[in-house]
């Protein structure tokens, strides 16, 4: 009994100290953890840090772009651009039929107007600047 | 694929920066467009390979049905309606936004901005400003087709206490944002949605008809502010990228048009000015007395000079005239007359709209010149014909300090020799205001439709 | 006796339950860890798309702008791009002492150099253009 | 913090884009280079605010030093030595990179890109390129500096096989690259700089002294690229966006210069061209006579014309002549005659170096004119008077197919009534070609300095 009584003790021991080993090893993970978080998280700005540098810079080319336009491409100017504004059609696309929901009706439609919209801006842009001809 | 995708919706908005370049010159400008729809192409098909991306059959479908009515409204339409069709365009791209933003909503896992009912805060500001902009965009843009198409008058719609009441209303709208960011309510987000509806609305009608290519224009700039804000929430660069180009390629063209009018953009915001022409005008001119010649006259004046500059308005686009205007510049140039045209940045009823009708009877762009460019060859001109063009020639622009549109730059018609002007009336135009030009020497009013008239020269020319 | 072996008996079977748990969240913790880093690597595009994003725009902006430089200031132009290209000054001071290492003369060597260039660089340029004057 | 820094460097980059575009127009240029100032003393205090740098004595005692060298240089430099100047700042940039390159490659923890001797290979690339292109500018702009100073001679140094000897260092660094990115070996990365140092030498002594300009403009162009490549190893948007800035910028100066000269980058590149002047050429003239004057004679005849152009070129410079120059002008013009300057976009022997030594000499920028916009108006004039320029007068460029200038635009000199050539021998200029254009009716040589022979016009005038 007294054996038994030992043996009992000795492996509750041995199971305190495994105990504290996991629980040395926990902490371990959760500092790595924070670890490659903050490591990541240094390495990968914020995606608003990022997008506003790009908003910026792009706001910078489309003023020069446009600004280079000739007046009298103005027409096609708000055609193309109203092809291409329509490039949200992305975002119905994945909304569509995703993975977590069900089918969207509202992303359906969303993809059927943008649709219009790009066919229809392109077309017509392109039917204006065919008629844009040299002196023969 | 994540990286591969993200590279090649950059090469996207590379090529979307590329079509808009190629627009500086007519040379240039379809290659331009073609790399537009190569660019769109590309966003699409990254988009379908997408691994979250497996519905292609709705997909397809929404697309060939978008795609069809598309192609076909575009392929169908009148080239003097393109001021209502950029309108209504711009109507279905709101709506879009609007439909996207209730999608990211209503299902905020597929867009990884967090879960039903607990969607991350910024992602919730930037649907919440998306949809409020497209829904704006949306029926500021019916209102606008409707009142260049003639369905709704042109006249401003304008009642007491209207710009206070559109600024509660603006208010109660960043409340219902603020409310919505903390409750995550969708009664909130489409009552939100339905507020920006009626907004919409109530902004529009107090600006009259005229008016209305510069709030297509900043419309459409809104458009692109909206389409870069859910590039915010998805966190997709071509979004930005395409929004900033499209917001400031708006804003760009309402300047120039304002500028054009000599108008503030405020002043045009605020609305009440245009609207139904005073038709009866002429009346009031006293006993000044216009020459008014035939078309037998007009025809003998032309042939028998040697340089004629012709400036065309919104007039021509209403009678559709830019075909017969053609045929009788041919037949001038064939008598060794020197013709070309003259545009002003505002005529017609949104920019380039003259270039465009001129282009489409087959005149060669590079007849047809920009204000700065020619405005110094009037005083050289023998004959300026003015058809259906009226503002864009009132000298009291710039003599008469108290006109409505002292300061606005003006084509110099009355230095020519003698002036031609094509019109139904002795109206004024959209101004409204009296052009004192009518009632000189040199001037000659030919009264009637401009196609007419000019049909009417051409058979004179030829007899 | 018997007591005490329940006692310990049920108290080793108790530690055998926490350790369990303890496992258990561990593993929690785990897969809460991948989730974290996969969702934040799916978020944070890596530097390259986005630096690359970036440095396209800023091509063009520097096409654009450059461009419509006046060739009368073209000797300005080179001198202010020839400080502002010394902005890799940012990258020699955080190397110049950092925890990690100790004090380095190179970095030291650098932000002598890029500093000499900024200070030339802009004043060279002031000079210049504060003889472009008016007819009075 | 690192959200903070991110958004104050993107606020230094559009302030050095706000800067580049201030100098559109002189009036606008001294705020651009206020922006640029702001934009970088902002990067330098947000990097000084990083929790990572602490070691503020020895930082601020680098920027003081340097920054002491460079204030002192800056200020006691003669506009004359500008080219000079420059070439040496870009020396400088090139072994900073070196420097920037060396250090992050001991101390990879510092900038977050592996530890020593194991670091990412992206980084090792990126840092590879830096290193090259960083040594090679270095040894480079020396070479060019000590041409431009005449302290190297300015002959194009060429033997047999050198191309080829160049390609396969090139070849031999590129193996070195990829040897250092499989081993990461210290060795190997200080060989690959060794080796990048010797290819600046030998890629630039081929090369004459005149084409230095464009080397220097090459050379700027790569340390842009350079920079970004950096800023692509550190993550910092702000190096990208500066390096994309000034990357395009001295590749449009180039681009310019080569275009200025009718030749082909790659000609230029290729060296051989230009060098030590053929003094003696003036004997292959033949017995072609040419009229040779005094300055009492240009006195005269310029007092007596009512429209003088003056064309400055690189002997301007050398001489140091502007500020006689100015004077002469006042003096006409006092007189009553229409005074203007006439710039070739390759005048001198920089990108606006005839502007810059004008404006030194406190000419109005207004009366100074580029090639297209004046060129037309020699036609008109009654003197042009050529001071220290040759090559951008030949007429021989338009018209004679076999010349080695042919097909680079010139000012047309010629067509004024009478063309004045300041200069001191009958000699060829830098391309070494003769001109025609000496031997003409019109044509009048002022043999001598051209400071000299100014002051002695003003004399002339004066009595
Ligand atoms: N282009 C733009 O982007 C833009 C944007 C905003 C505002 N606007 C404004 O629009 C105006 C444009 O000037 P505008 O000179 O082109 O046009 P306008 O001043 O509006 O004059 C058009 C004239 O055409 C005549 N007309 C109408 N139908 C006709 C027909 N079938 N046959 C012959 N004549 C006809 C009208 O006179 P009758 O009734 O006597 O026939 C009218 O006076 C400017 O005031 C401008 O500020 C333009
Ligand atoms: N500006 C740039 O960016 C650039 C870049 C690359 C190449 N370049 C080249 O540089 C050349 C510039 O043409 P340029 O006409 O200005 O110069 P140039 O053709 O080199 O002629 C300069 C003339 O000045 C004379 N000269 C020299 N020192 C003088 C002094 N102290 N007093 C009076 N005259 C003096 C020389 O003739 P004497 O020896 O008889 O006095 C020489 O003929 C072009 O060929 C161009 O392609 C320019």
């Amino acid at each position: 009994m007294a054996e038994d009584h030992r043996t009992l003790t000795e492996s509750a021991a041995d199971l305190a100290n495994r105990l504290q080993d996991l629980s040395e090893r926990a902490a371990d993970l959760a500092v790595q953890t924070s670890d490659v978080i903050s490591q990541s998280s240094a390495h990968a700005q914020p995606f608003i840090i990022t997008g506003l540098t790009v908003f910026v810079l792009a706001c910078f080319v489309g003023y020069h772009v446009v600004w280079r336009v000739t007046p009298a491409l103005h027409s096609p100017l708000m055609g193309i651009t109203n092809a291409i504004s329509s490039v949200i059609v992305v975002g119905a696309i994945i909304a569509l039929w995703p993975a977590s929901g069900g089918f969207s009706l509202m992303a359906f439609l969303a993809v059927v107007l943008a649709s219009v919209n790009i066919f229809g801006g392109f077309i017509i842009t392109r039917r204006m600047l065919h008629m844009f001809k040299k002196k023969a | 694929m994540e990286n591969f995708a993200a590279l090649t919706y950059l090469a996207a908005g590379v090529l979307f920066i590329l079509a808009l370049r190629g627009l500086s010159h007519p040379e240039t400008a379809r290659q331009g467009l073609t790399f537009g729809m190569v660019g769109m192409g590309l966003a699409i098909a990254t988009t379908l390979l997408l691994p979250q991306v497996t519905a292609y059959v709705p997909i397809v479908l929404a697309i060939a049905i978008g795609g069809g009515i598309g192609a076909f409204i575009a392929n169908k339409i009148d080239m003097t309606a393109l001021p209502q069709l950029m309108a209504g365009f711009h109507s279905l791209v709101g709506l879009a936004a609007v439909f996207v933003a209730g999608a990211a909503f209503n299902d905020p896992e597929a867009f990884n901005i967090g879960t039903k009912g607990d969607i991350h805060l910024a992602s919730l500001i930037e649907m919440s400003l998306g949809l409020a902009i497209g829904a704006v965009t949306f029926t500021g843009s019916i209102i606008a087709w409707g009142k260049l198409q003639g369905r709704i008058s042109g006249k401003p719609v304008t009642f007491g206490g209207q710009h206070q009441l559109n600024a509660f209303l603006g208010v109660i709208m960043l409340l219902m944002i603020i409310l919505l960011c903390v409750t995550g309510s969708a009664v909130v987000f489409w009552a939100i949605a339905l507020l920006a509806l009626a907004l919409g609305v109530l902004m529009i009608i107090p600006i009259g008809g005229a008016d209305m290519p510069v709030i297509v224009s900043m419309l459409n700039s809104y458009s692109g502010w909206a389409a870069a804000g859910i590039g915010f929430t998805l966190h997709n660069n071509l979004l930005i990228i395409t929004g900033a180009l499209v917001g400031s390629s708006g804003a760009i063209l309402s300047y120039i048009m304002c500028k054009g009018m000599n108008r503030s953009f405020l002043n045009v915001i605020l609305g009440g000015f245009g609207g139904e022409q005073a038709s009866a005008s002429a009346a009031d001119m006293g006993d000044r007395q216009a020459k008014i010649g035939a078309a037998e006259d007009a025809a003998w004046i032309m042939k028998n000079a040697s340089k004629v500059i012709i400036v065309p308005g919104y007039g021509m686009a209403v009678a559709q005239a830019q075909h017969a205007l053609r045929e009788m510049a041919d037949i001038l140039k064939h008598e060794g007359v020197d013709v070309k045209y003259a545009i002003h940045p505002v005529a017609g009823r949104m920019p380039g709209h003259m270039n465009v009708l001129l282009a489409e009877a087959n005149v060669p762009y590079d007849e047809v010149f920009e204000m700065e460019d020619i405005n110094r060859e009037f005083a050289q001109a023998d004959v300026a014909y003015v058809i259906g063009a009226n503002d864009i020639t009132n000298p009291a622009a710039k003599s008469d300090s108290s006109s409505p549109i002292y300061g606005m730059p003006v084509l110099d018609v009355g230095k020519a020799k003698t002036v031609l002007f094509v019109k139904r009336s002795m109206g004024s135009g959209y101004a409204g205001v009296d052009n004192p030009l009518f009632f000189e020497d040199g001037t000659m009013m030919l009264l009637g439709d401009a196609k007419k008239m000019t049909e009417d020269i051409i058979k004179a020319m030829e007899s």
